[in-house]
C-alpha cells in the first residue's frame, strides 16, 4: 500500500456525529413550527449547513484531508454561491416580475 | 509528486471529490430555480409546502442519516479486518436506501392521487406560484431519488468486491469512494428536507 | 420637431459606438504594427541568434494591466450611460401597444385603432409596450438602435423618436421559428398632422373579415394574393380540393364553410399536406368573428 | 519494461501493437496517445461536416429569398452547424485531442491519472455524437432551435429537440470526465522536479480549463435535463402559465455557456503560449502573468454570463453589474496578448507554419475580442445583439481564435505524434488562403451586422445583398484553404519524410522522447526535470 492517510476513526466518533445530526434535525423541525417570517428559511439553511459540515468533516473525513481538498471544496461552494447570488441581481430588481 | 506511484489512493479520492462537486452543481441548478421562485412566490410556496407531509420527509431524513452512519462505520470495520460485519453494515445501508424509496413511493402516489403531478390538469388550476413549487419539488426529489438508486447499486457492487476479497483491510479505496458518493446523496437531502417540507410560514 | 434638449436613442447609442470603436481601432492598429515590426526586425534571417533571453519585467506587466483597465472602464461608462437613456422614457412620450406572435406584429393605439405597421408622428417620443402571445420575439428597429425582447407573461418596453419622416425597417430579432425571417414590418414616421388624421381615420379596407384576419395575425402566415407563406394562401382557398393528413391518413376534402371552420378552430387536427403543423388555435376568435371571417374567406376568389 | 524500449526501437512507437488486434487496439485502448488520436480524427471529421453546413448556410444567404433550401431546412442547418461546432468540435477540440496527446508527456507521466475513465469519456463523446445524429432522422425531424435551445420555443417545437438534449447531456458528461482526469493528473503525476513553475503554459491552460469543465458543465447538464423534462413531462419550470420564467432558462443556459467560451479559448491560448517561445528562441515573456491570467479568466469568466441577456427583459441592475464584470474579464486576455508580443521582442523569429497560425490567432482573436467589448457595453449591444455582428464576433474568437490555434497545434505536434513532416511550403500557402478568406467572410458579416441584419434569418431585405455575397465569396476562398491544409497534413502524415525527435527545437519534455513516442512515453526511466519548459540554453538548443 502506498502513502496512506490517517488513523482508523473509532466508531464512537461516528455515532456521536450521528446523534448530533439527529438532534439538529429535531431542531429544524421544531423551529419550523414558529413563524419567524423570512428568518425561517435562513435558520433552516443555517442548520442544514451545520449538518452538512458535520457530515463532510467526519463521515467524509474532510478534516483529515490535505489543504488541496479543502480549498477545492471551498472553490466549488463559492462558485455555487455566486451562481445563485448573481442571479438575484436580475430577479430582485425586475420592474415587472 | 512521483510518477512511480502506481496506485495513488489520494489521487483516486481527489477524483471522487471532483466528481461530487459536479453533482453538487447539478443540483445547484435546481437550487437556483428554487431560490428564485421562492423569492417570487413566498406565500404560495408556504401554502403548497404545507401540503407536503413532514412525517414522510422526516422519516426519510432519519433513514438517510442512519444509512450514512452505517457506511462511515463500515470503512472503520473493514480496515479493522471485520469483513462480515462490514458486509452487514453495507447491507443495512442498502436496506435503508430501499426503505427510502418505498417511503417516496407512498408519498408520491398520495400526491399523484390528489392530481398533483407535472403536467396535471390540477396544476393548471391552482395559483402559478403553487404549481411551480410542486413541479420543482417533483424534479428535485426525482433527481435525488435516481441518485439514491445509483448509490445503492454502487454499494452493492462494492459489497461484491469485498466478498471476492478484491477490496480489503489495506486496500479499501473503492469502499471509501462509494461511501463518499453515498454521503453526497445524504447531503443533498439534508437541504431538500427543510427547503421543501418545512416552509410552513 | 423634437426639443433640442432631448437625446434620441440613436445619438445615445452612437456616442458609445464611436468611443469603443475608436479605442479598439487604436489598440488593434498598435498591436498589428508592433507585431509586424518585430517579425521583420527579429526575423531569423536578420537576427540569427536572439538578442536576449529577457523573460519578465514587472513594470511592463503593471503598465499593460493598468492602461487596458482604464480603457475598459471608459467603455463601460459610455455603454452604461447610453443604455440608461434607452430606458428613461421622456415624459411627453405617447404609448403604443405592440403584440408579437408567430409571425407578425400588431400595434394598438390608445383610441383602439390597430395596424400591422407602426405609424408614429415625427418628433414625438413613442413608448412601445411589448407583449408576446406565444414565444420570445424581439422588437428591433436598427435605425433607432432599439431592441427589446417580447416575453410571454412579462410585458417589456422600448422607446424611440423619429426625427425625419420616412419608413424604417422593424425586425423580429429573437429567433422564433420557421417564419422568424418573415416577421418584418416597418415604422412609418408621418408629420404630426398627417399622423393625427391617420389616427382618427377609419381603417382603409372596411371589409370586417379582412380586419379580423389582420388583427389576429392570420396574414402573417396566409397571403391574400396567392403567394405561399408559412401557410397556404387564402386566395382561391375556399371551395378548392384540399389534401389533408387526418390522424396519419391522407384524404381529400373540399374547403367548404365547415372545413374552414374546423381548420381554424382545431388547426392541427387536419394538416394540409406539404405544410408544417404550426398554426395556433385561436380561442380568442368568437363565433361572431368566425361568422364574418369565413364568408369573407369564401368571397376571396 | 524492456518491450517499451523494443517498440521505441521499431520507430513506430505507440503505433506498434495495441493491447488488442486491429481496430479494437484503438477503440479499447487506454493509452492517452491512442485516445488522443481517436478524439483528433473524430473531431476533424465533425469539423468537416460542420464547415460543409457552414458552406450551405452561405449558399442559402447568397441572395434574398429561397436560394437552395426552405426556411425549415435552413433553421435545422444552422442549428446543426452550431451544435456540431460547439459540442463536437471546439469544446473537445484542443483539450480532448491535444491535451490527451501531449499533456501527460509534458508533465512527465506515463499516462493520465485514470486511463480507463479517459477511454470512457471518449465513448461518451462518440455515444453523444451518435445520438445527436440519430436526432436528425427520428421523431419530428432535425432540431430547429439554434444551439441555444431557448424556451418557450424549444419546449414547443415539434422537431426532435428532446433527443438532442439527451445527446448534449452525454457530451457534457464526457467533457466533465476529461476535465476531472486532467486536474488529478496535473496534481498527482508530475515527474520529479516538475514544479508548478516548470509546467509548460499549455499544461497550465489545460489545468485552468479543466476546472471550468468540472464546475460549470453540470449546470448545462441540469439545463438540458430540465428542457427534456419540460417537453416530456410538462414540468413547466419555465412556463409562465405555471409560474415559471422563460428568462431563468437563459440564466441557466449561459451560466454554463459563457464559461464554456473560455473552455474553448484557454487551451488555444496555451498552444500559442507554447509555440511562440520555440519559434522566437526566447523564453515565454511574463510566464507568471500568463499563468495568473489563465486562472483569472477561469474564475472571472463564471461571473459574466448575463451579458448575453441585456435585451432579454432582465433587470437594469443586472445589466450594469454584468456589463461591468464583462469588461473586467477582458483584461487578462489583453495581458496575454501583450506578453506574447513581448516574447517576440529581441528574439530570433522563424516563420514556420505553426508560428504563422499562432500569430494569426493573436490578430484574429484580438479583433474578435475587441468586438466582444462592443457587445459587452450595454448600449452598443442593444443595437447589435442577435445581429450578424455577434455572428462575426464569435466566428472571429472561435474560428479565428481557437480554430487557428487548433491548426497551429496540428502543424506543431503532429510531426511528433506521427514521426513524419508535412510540406512546409504548401502549409504556408494554405495558411495564406485561409487567412484571406477568413477576413473577407467575417468582416463582411460584422459590417452587415452593424447595419442591422438579424441573425438566424434565412431571408433578408435587398439592402444586405452585397455584403452577404461578399461573405459567401470569402467562404469559398476559406474553404479552398481548408481543403489544401488538410490534404497537405494527411499526405505529410502518410508519406512525408521522417521527422526528428525535436524538429522545432523545443525545450519541454515532449521533445525529449522519440517521434512517435513509445507506448509509455518514458518507460521505466521516468524523467527528472532540471529546467523550465522554455529554458533553451539549458536544453542545449542555443
Ligand atoms: C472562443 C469563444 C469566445 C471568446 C473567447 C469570447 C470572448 C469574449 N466575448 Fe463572446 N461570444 C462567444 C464566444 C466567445 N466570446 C459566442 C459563441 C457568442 C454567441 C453565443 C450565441 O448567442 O450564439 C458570444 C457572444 C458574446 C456576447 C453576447 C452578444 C449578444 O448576444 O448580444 C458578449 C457580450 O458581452 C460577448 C463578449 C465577449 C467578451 C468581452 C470577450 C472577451 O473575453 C474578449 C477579450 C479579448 C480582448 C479584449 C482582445 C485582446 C486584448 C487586446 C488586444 C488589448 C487591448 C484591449 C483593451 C483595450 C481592453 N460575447
Ligand atoms: C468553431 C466554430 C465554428 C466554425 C469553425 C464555423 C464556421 C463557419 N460558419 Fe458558423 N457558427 C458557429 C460556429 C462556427 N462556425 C456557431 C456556434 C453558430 C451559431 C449557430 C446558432 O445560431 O445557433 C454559427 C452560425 C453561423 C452563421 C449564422 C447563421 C444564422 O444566424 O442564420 C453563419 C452564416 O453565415 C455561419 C457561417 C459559417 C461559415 C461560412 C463557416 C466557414 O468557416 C466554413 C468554411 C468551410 C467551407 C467553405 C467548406 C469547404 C471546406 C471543407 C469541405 C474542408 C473540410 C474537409 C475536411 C475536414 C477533410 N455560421
Ligand atoms: C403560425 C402561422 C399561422 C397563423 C398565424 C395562422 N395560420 Fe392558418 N394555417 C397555417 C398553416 C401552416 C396551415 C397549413 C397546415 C394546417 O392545415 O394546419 C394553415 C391552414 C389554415 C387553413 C386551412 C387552409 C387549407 O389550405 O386547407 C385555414 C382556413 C386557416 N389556416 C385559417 C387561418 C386563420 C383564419 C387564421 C387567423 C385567425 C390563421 N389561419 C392563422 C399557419 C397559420
Ligand atoms: Cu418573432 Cu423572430
Ligand atoms: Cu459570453
Amino acid at each position: 500500500m502506498t502513502e496512506q492517510h490517517s488513523h482508523i476513526v473509532p466508531c464512537r466518533t461516528f455515532i456521536a456525529v450521528w446523534i448530533a445530526l439527529l438532534i439538529l434535525t429535531g431542531v429544524t423541525v421544531w423551529v419550523a413550527q414558529y413563524n419567524l417570517g423570512v428568518l425561517n428559511v435562513w435558520v433552516a439553511l443555517g442548520v442544514a449547513s451545520l449538518k452538512s459540515a458535520l457530515v463532510i468533516a467526519w463521515f467524509m473525513h474532510m478534516k483529515d484531508e490535505s489543504r488541496l481538498f479543502k480549498l477545492s471544496l471551498l472553490a466549488a461552494l463559492a462558485i455555487l454561491t455566486i451562481f445563485i447570488g448573481f442571479t438575484f441581481f436580475d430577479v430582485l430588481y425586475r420592474i415587472n416580475p | 509528486m512521483s510518477a512511480h506511484v502506481h496506485k495513488d489512493d489520494t489521487g483516486a479520492r481527489f477524483g471522487m471529490w471532483l466528481f461530487l462537486f459536479t453533482e453538487l452543481l447539478l443540483f445547484g441548478g435546481l437550487f437556483i430555480l428554487y431560490a428564485v421562485y421562492l423569492a417570487r412566490y413566498p406565500r404560495e410556496f408556504v401554502t403548497a409546502g404545507s401540503q407536503l407531509n413532514v412525517w414522510f420527509g422526516g422519516a426519510n431524513t432519519l433513514v438517510l442519516l442512519t444509512s450514512s452512519l452505517l457506511v462511515a462505520v463500515s470503512i472503520t470495520t473493514l480496515r479493522r479486518g471485520q469483513v462480515r460485519l462490514t458486509l452487514t453494515l453495507l447491507g443495512g445501508t442498502i436496506a435503508c436506501a430501499a426503505l427510502f424509496m418505498i417511503n417516496k413511493y407512498f408519498e408520491w402516489s398520495a400526491k399523484i392521487g390528489h392530481g398533483l403531478y407535472p403536467g396535471s390538469e390540477h396544476l393548471h388550476e391552482i395559483p402559478p406560484g403553487e404549481a411551480v413549487f410542486f413541479n420543482i419539488y417533483y424534479v428535485t426529489t426525482g433527481l435525488h431519488g435516481i441518485h439514491v438508486i445509483i448509490g445503492a447499486l454502487v454499494l452493492a457492487w462494492t459489497m461484491a468486491l469485498i466478498k471476492s476479497g478484491r477490496v480489503h483491510a489495506d486496500d479499501w479505496i473503492v469502499l471509501e469512494n462509494a461511501g463518499l458518493y453515498w454521503h453526497l446523496v445524504d447531503l443533498i437531502w439534508i437541504f431538500i428536507f427543510p427547503l421543501y417540507y418545512l416552509i410552513l410560514h | 420637431m423634437k426639443p433640442s434638449s432631448l437625446v434620441t436613442t440613436t445619438e445615445a447609442v452612437d456616442t458609445a459606438f464611436y468611443v469603443i470603436f475608436g479605442i479598439s481601432a487604436v489598440s488593434l492598429l498598435g498591436i498589428t504594427v508592433v507585431m509586424l515590426w518585430f517579425l521583420w526586425r527579429y526575423n531569423r534571417k536578420r537576427q540569427p541568434v536572439p538578442l536576449s533571453q529577457k523573460d519578465h519585467n514587472v513594470w511592463l506587466e503593471i503598465t499593460w494591466t493598468v492602461i487596458p483597465t482604464l480603457l475598459v472602464m471608459v467603455m463601460f461608462w459610455y455603454g452604461w450611460e447610453g443604455y440608461l437613456s434607452l430606458r428613461r422614457i421622456p415624459d411627453d412620450a405617447m404609448t403604443v401597444k405592440a403584440t408579437a406572435r408567430m409571425w407578425s406584429w400588431l400595434f394598438t393605439y390608445d383610441n383602439g385603432k390597430t395596424a400591422d405597421k407602426l405609424f408614429v408622428p415625427v418628433g414625438q417620443p413613442v413608448k412601445v409596450e411589448l407583449h408576446s402571445e406565444d414565444v420570445l420575439h424581439s422588437f428591433y428597429v436598427p435605425a433607432f438602435r432599439v431592441k427589446r425582447d417580447t416575453v410571454p407573461g412579462m410585458p417589456t418596453y422600448a422607446w424611440f423618436v423619429a426625427e425625419k419622416p420616412g419608413s424604417y425597417n422593424l425586425f423580429c430579432a429573437e429567433y422564433c421559428g420557421v417564419a422568424h425571417a418573415d416577421m418584418i414590418t416597418t415604422v412609418e414616421a408621418l408629420p404630426a398632422v398627417e399622423f393625427a388624421s391617420w389616427l382618427s381615420a377609419l381603417p382603409v379596407d372596411d371589409d370586417p373579415g379582412e380586419q379580423i384576419a389582420r388583427q389576429n395575425g392570420c396574414l402573417g402566415c396566409h397571403s391574400l394574393d396567392g403567394t405561399r407563406l408559412v401557410g397556404p394562401s387564402f386566395r382561391g382557398l375556399a371551395g378548392s380540393e384540399r389534401t389533408v393528413m387526418r390522424d396519419g391518413a391522407e384524404l381529400t376534402v373540399t374547403a367548404d364553410a365547415d372545413y374552414l371552420l374546423r381548420a381554424i378552430r382545431e388547426p392541427n387536427v387536419e394538416i394540409v399536406v406539404g405544410y408544417p403543423a404550426v398554426m395556433p388555435p385561436y380561442p380568442g376568435l368568437s363565433d361572431a368573428d368566425l361568422a364574418t371571417l369565413i364568408p369573407w374567406l369564401e368571397r376571396l376568389q | 519494461m524492456n518491450e517499451t524500449a523494443a517498440t521505441a526501437a521499431t520507430g513506430r512507437g505507440f503505433f506498434a501493437e495495441g493491447r488488442y488486434p486491429s481496430v479494437f487496439g484503438w477503440i479499447f485502448s487506454t493509452d492517452h496517445k491512442r485516445i488522443g488520436l481517436l478524439y483528433l480524427w473524430c473531431i476533424v471529421t465533425f469539423f468537416g461536416v460542420g464547415v460543409l453546413l457552414g458552406l450551405l448556410i452561405r449558399l442559402e444567404l447568397f441572395a434574398p429569398g429561397e436560394t437552395i433550401m426552405g426556411a425549415q431546412a435552413y433553421n435545422a442547418v444552422f442549428t446543426l452547424h452550431g451544435v456540431i461546432m460547439i459540442f463536437l468540435f471546439i469544446i473537445p477540440g484542443i483539450p480532448a485531442a491535444f491535451g490527451n496527446l501531449i499533456m501527460p508527456i509534458q508533465v512527465g507521466a506515463r499516462d493520465v491519472a485514470f486511463p480507463k475513465l479517459n477511454l470512457l469519456s471518449w465513448w461518451f463523446y462518440i455515444g453523444g455524437a451518435a445520438l445527436a445524429v440519430t436526432a436528425l432522422f427520428t421523431g419530428g425531424g432535425p432540431p430547429d432551435t439554434g444551439w441555444t435551445f431557448y424556451v418557450p420555443f424549444a419546449a414547443q417545437t415539434t422537431t426532435n429537440v428532446s433527443l438532442a438534449a439527451v445527446a448534449v447531456f452525454i457530451l457534457g458528461f464526457s467533457s466533465i470526465l476529461t476535465g476531472l482526469n486532467f486536474v488529478v493528473t496535473i496534481h498527482r503525476l508530475r515527474a520529479e522536479g516538475m514544479t508548478w513553475t516548470r509546467l509548460p503554459l499549455f499544461t497550465w491552460s489545460l489545468y485552468a480549463t479543466a476546472w471550468i469543465q468540472v464546475l460549470a458543465t453540470p449546470v448545462l447538464g441540469i439545463t438540458v435535463a430540465l428542457l427534456f423534462a419540460e417537453r416530456l413531462l410538462g414540468t413547466g419550470l419555465f412556463d409562465p402559465a405555471l409560474g415559471g420564467d422563460p428568462i431563468m432558462f437563459q440564466h441557466l443556459f449561459w451560466i454554463y455557456s459563457h464559461p464554456a467560451v473560455y473552455i474553448m479559448v484557454l487551451p488555444a491560448m496555451g498552444v500559442v503560449s507554447d509555440i511562440i517561445p520555440v519559434f522566437a528562441r526566447k523564453p515565454a515573456f511574463g510566464y507568471k502573468a500568463i499563468v495568473v491570467s489563465s486562472l483569472a479568466i477561469a474564475f472571472a469568466g463564471s461571473l459574466v454570463w448575463a451579458h448575453h441577456m441585456y435585451t432579454s427583459g432582465m433587470s437594469d441592475v443586472a445589466v450594469m453589474v454584468f456589463s461591468f464584470l464583462t469588461f473586467i474579464v477582458a483584461i487578462p486576455s489583453a495581458i496575454k496578448v501583450f506578453n506574447w508580443l513581448a516574447t517576440l521582442y529581441q528574439g530570433s523569429i522563424l516563420l514556420d507554419p505553426p508560428l504563422l497560425y499562432a500569430l494569426s490567432f493573436i490578430l484574429l482573436f484580438t479583433i474578435g475580442g475587441l468586438s466582444g467589448l462592443v457587445l459587452g457595453a450595454a448600449a452598443t449591444d442593444v443595437h447589435v445583439h442577435d445581429t450578424y455582428f455577434v455572428v462575426g464576433h464569435f466566428h472571429f474568437v472561435m474560428f479565428g481564435g481557437t480554430g487557428m490555434a487548433f491548426f497551429a497545434a496540428m502543424h506543431y505536434w503532429l510531426p511528433k505524434i506521427y514521426g513524419r513532416m508535412y510540406d512546409k511550403a504548401v502549409a504556408t500557402v494554405a495558411w495564406g488562403t485561409i487567412f484571406i478568406g477568413f477576413c473577407i467572410l467575417y468582416i463582411a458579416m460584422k459590417v452587415v451586422g452593424v447595419m442591422g441584419m438579424p441573425r438566424r434569418y434565412y431571408d433578408y431585405i435587398p439592402e444586405f445583398t452585397g455584403l452577404n455575397q461578399l461573405a459567401t465569396f470569402g467562404s469559398w476562398i476559406l474553404g479552398l484553404g481548408l481543403i489544401l491544409m488538410f490534404v497537405n497534413l494527411i499526405v505529410g502524415i502518410r508519406k512525408g519524410p521522417p521527422a526528428p525527435a525535436n524538429p522545432w527545437g523545443g525545450a519541454s519534455l515532449e521533445w525529449q522522447i522519440p517521434s512517435p513516442p513509445p507506448t509509455e512515453n518514458f518507460g521505466e526511466d521516468d524523467p527528472v526535470v532540471s529546467h523550465g519548459p522554455y529554458d533553451f540554453k539549458k536544453a542545449g538548443i542555443l
